[in-house]
């Protein structure tokens, strides 16, 4: 057989062959179903406003339309509650600090984040001339990718969910473990060694966060037998009398895990008390010192939106995600419950940053690996009792609830004396 | 317990938070340009000239003698005596001024006048983009009515009053008995130094 | 659409793990390897284990490369460049790159003088609950095994990298 | 020439080139990602058949990688703190330079 027809023929048998990928049913968007008519038409809104513009194109079209109205629509949001949680974090830190916050800019502040938006923009580029420019361009560039990708499989509401993954949830965490790698490469892409030992020390906390943030959301997936967001959103579904939510977060593993979920996730994306990365007053600013303008903005906007992002999953984890906390209520639609318990959270996060000071790094670390990984594991045990235990009823459940509780509290009591006896409380002997 | 300290961290900013909606305690920036701080009544930083009547150059108490401006320690103050056609000194200052960015505050001249004629101001927004000309105040910027002083130093401003008028007083009733032989004589005792 | 993806990964996983190879910079090629181990997630996603895909990478962007980049960093030396090229490196390079194809030689033929039985004509379909089971089931055993493994490397690793401090 | 086929050829190039970088450089960092190349390359085949190889209800292909993504992950770990360990005691991660066992 001579090359030329050898290569032929195999290049006839590739084009003949069924290249579809197999991910691509997966990646279909949630088509509105015909059969469900309980939904009201608020609750169906958003879709019938994308149908009202899609509805016309035919099948392949429609497809990449829809899935493009959901990205846009996507960063359009957060990209808009990135601007104002930027304006409500200063006026919230005011309030506390006894002072108004910005008020200056437009009505009572409104257009602050706009002002600090051109500031940002107009401001010099400066790219130190020692850095591996292609790096320092990228790193940021990759943040903001990654940060953006993990919208993909939160459930916003009912009918809202972009993507609908069998492991939505590995997929969220193994987005958000890529965003070390970003840091890394702006800290040794700046090439100044301040920003080399920062960006170390901030892959030192990420990566230790990791692991309780990772291990807390175990027992609600045991609990859901589910690693897709709507499966464990649906698995939360319903009211105990009507009053009481199934939510995750109402049962003993749960809370602990939303706890140290919580904690871990403010470590995880950079926010006080754990904002040791970019500590200004302390370091520069860690792995940002290097970089100004648009690209600051950049990573800025990735930390919020990664706040935002870990904000959300912990709401479709443990609060419910877009169910309403009463039954009564469930008229307003799904999207908005959502909406009210991801701001709750947030302001949770805005409120902490306004009270705690910053820790320091070996506080940092002891937290996470003597404390927070322990009781995650811990947690464990306690979300494994708990679904073997799902069918006890009458006087066992008294007994359920009391071997979770102590399976609960007692190592938090124990592991926190431990914990607190070196540094609390203490007697300052000069001040 | 571990978390109770966290907790009461938490509620402390919360009150905070809240109270700085509806109580003033709790909130209080001043928007400065806008809204006028209040100075304590006792803020000083550069002297006036008090006139009384209504005319600014008139009116002025001082009679140009000079003690400031020999008292003065850095040496901000410039009288020239203002004197009629005939040489005569009129008693009042033909120049007076004051070079701001010299004057370091330290009340002196206001220690020494004998006339209570010079004050110290509480006006404080005189940054300008002239240093030589705009800092240096002539008599003219200097002279401020003596209702003026009275709303910036209210208690000092009553007992400066009372001293003038206990004076006056003397200066009549010494006047009355030697009435041809006392023209010359309205100069008061020196009076003591103002409370500060 | 799908042939020029497909065309896409494969392309980026060997240009990148080539390029990475032969790069004398050793940051650089960490991070052309960290775009190979991303391309070999997607073709996971691609052929449809979308679990293995981002278990690829949450272990291999998440948590190997770390460790690789850590260990650049701790064992580079400023005085010297990262990698001098000596003659005997040069014949060990040229050694090296010839068992490669030698190797590579052997095994296309092989490949392409194989007849496979035809394929299903579906993908096949494994939801996480099947694998979840099938781990907890048939493949308990081994499961416990990885994770005794795990931890041994884990413990074995701390000991290994830990300062002996009091020695020196 | 089918899919299989395809999958199966990259692979054994992927699995080549890590191979030929194994050999071929002498930073013992470098040798420890070729090696992690090659078993990336097995993990590729692994899936090949699973989902172009004859049809089967069984979940082993993904299974197995599954572990051997773990034991890779294991092997990271060990080999880069041994060359942590040598970097400290000789000064230097060049494997043809590690020629004694005895320190």
């Amino acid at each position: 057989m001579s090359p030329a027809v050898w290569f032929g023929e195999v290049g006839a048998s590739l084009l003949a062959m069924d290249w579809t990928p197999a991910i691509a049913s997966k990646l279909a968007p949630t088509v509105f179903p015909t059969g469900q008519t309980e939904s009201a038409f608020a609750e169906r809104l958003p879709l019938l406003l994308r149908d009202a513009v899609t509805g016309s194109l035919p099948e392949p079209w429609r497809w990449l339309a829809n899935s493009l109205i959901a990205i846009v629509a996507i960063i359009v949001i957060f990209a808009s509650l990135f601007a104002l949680l930027t304006l409500a974090e200063r006026k919230i830190l005011g309030r506390v600090q006894n002072r108004p916050g910005p008020n200056r800019t437009g009505w009572g502040g409104i257009l602050q984040p706009l002002a600090d938006g051109i500031k940002m923009l107009t401001k010099e580029d400066i790219v130190p001339a020692a850095a591996d420019r292609l790096l320092h361009f990228l790193a940021p560039v990759v943040l903001l990718a990654l940060s953006i990708v993990t919208f993909a499989v939160i459930p916003y509401g009912r009918h809202l969910v972009p993507v609908e993954l069998d492991a939505a949830v590995l997929y969220f965490f193994a987005a958000g473990a890529a965003t070390e790698l970003a840091i890394f490469m702006a800290g040794w892409a700046s090439r100044n060694k301040y920003s080399l030992l920062a960006a170390m020390r901030a892959l030192a906390q990420l990566i230790s966060y990791e692991l309780p943030l990772l291990l807390a959301f175990v027992p609600v997936v045991m609990l859901a037998g589910s690693l897709a967001t709507t499966g464990i959103v649906a698995a939360q579904g319903g009211w105990l009398g009507g009053v009481l939510p199934h939510w995750h977060v109402l049962t003993p593993p749960g809370f602990a895990g939303f706890v140290i979920f919580m904690i871990a996730a403010l470590a995880e994306s950079n926010r006080s008390p754990f904002d040791l990365p970019e500590a200004e007053s302390e370091l520069i600013a860690g792995h940002l010192t290097e970089y100004s303008g648009f690209k600051y903005a950049l990573f800025f906007m990735a930390e919020y939106l990664g706040m935002c992002a870990l904000s959300g999953m912990a709401v479709t984890l443990f609060l419910g995600g877009w169910h309403a906390p009463l039954a009564a209520l469930e008229f307003i639609p799904s999207y908005v419950w959502f909406a009210v318990k991801l701001l709750a959270l947030l302001l949770g996060f805005i409120w902490i940053r306004a009270t705690f000071p910053r820790l320091r790094i070996d506080q940092l670390t002891r937290l996470a690996w003597k404390f927070l990984v322990p009781l995650a594991l811990i947690n464990l045990l306690t979300g494994g009792f708990w679904v073997l235990t799902t069918h006890w009823t009458g006087g066992m459940l008294v007994v359920r609830w009391a071997i979770a509780l102590v399976l609960v509290v007692g190592p938090f009591l124990a592991l926190g004396r431990q914990f607190q006896a070196r540094y609390a409380p203490r007697t300052y002997r000069y001040a | 317990m571990l978390g109770t300290g966290l907790l009461k961290g938490l509620a402390v900013t919360a009150k905070n938070f809240v109270g700085s909606f509806h109580d003033p305690k709790r909130y209080t920036t001043v928007e400065y340009p806008e809204q006028p701080t209040k100075l304590p009544e006792n803020y000083r930083n550069f002297p006036f000239l008090v006139f009384d009547g209504e005319q600014p150059i008139d009116g002025l108490r001082c009679v140009a003698c000079k003690i400031c401006e020999a008292e003065c320690p850095p040496q901000c103050i410039y009288i020239i005596p203002d004197r009629d056609e005939k040489g005569r000194p009129t008693k009042k200052p033909k120049v007076f001024d004051l070079d701001v960015s010299v004057c370091m505050s330290c009340q002196i001249c206001v220690e020494v006048c004998p006339f209570d004629a010079i004050k110290m101001d509480q006006h404080f927004e005189i940054a300008t983009a002239d240093r030589f000309n705009g800092l240096l105040l002539h008599r003219e910027d200097l002279a401020k009515s003596d209702a003026y002083y009275h709303s910036i130093h209210p208690t000092e401003a009553a007992q400066v009053d009372e001293i003038l008028a206990e004076a006056k007083r003397k200066a009549e009733a010494k006047a009355k008995p030697a009435a041809p032989a006392a023209p010359a004589a309205v100069k008061p005792p020196e009076p003591p130094a103002p409370a500060v | 659409m799908s042939t020029f993806a497909l065309g896409t990964i494969i392309a980026l996983i060997l240009g990148s793990a080539a390029v990475a190879l032969c790069l004398r910079r050793l940051i650089r090629s960490v991070l052309l390897f960290v775009i190979s181990w991303a391309g070999i997630a997607a073709f996971y996603l691609w052929a449809g284990a979308e679990f293995l895909a981002f278990a690829q990478v949450l272990v291999y962007i998440g948590a190997v490369s770390m460790v690789t980049l850590f260990a650049v960093l701790l064992t580079r030396r400023h005085d010297q460049p990262d990698l001098v090229i000596e003659p005997p490196a040069r014949s060990r390079a040229a050694a090296g790159v010839t068992i490669g194809a030698c190797v590579a030689a052997v095994l296309i033929p092989a490949i392409l003088a194989t007849e496979f039985p035809a394929a299903s004509a579906t993908a096949p379909t494994f939801s996480v609950r099947q694998l979840g089971l099938d781990l907890m089931e048939q493949h308990g055993v081994v499961l416990l095994v990885v994770g005794l493994i795990l931890t041994v490397a884990l413990l074995g690793a701390v000991v290994l990298a830990a300062s002996k401090e009091d020695a020196s | 020439m089918t899919m299989l086929h395809v999958c199966l050829l990259f692979s054994g190039l992927l699995f080549c080139i890590g191979l030929a970088g194994a050999l071929a450089r002498s930073h013992a960092i470098l040798v420890l990602l070729g090696i992690e190349l090659m078993l990336n390359a097995a993990n590729l085949n692994f899936i090949a058949f699973w989902r172009y190889g004859p049809p089967h209800a069984s979940g082993s292909g993904p299974i197995f990688v599954l572990f051997a993504i773990a034991i890779a992950a294991a092997e990271a770990a060990v080999g880069l703190a041994l060359v942590i360990a040598i970097y400290r005691h000789r000064q230097s991660v060049r494997l043809q330079e590690e020629a004694r066992l005895k320190g």
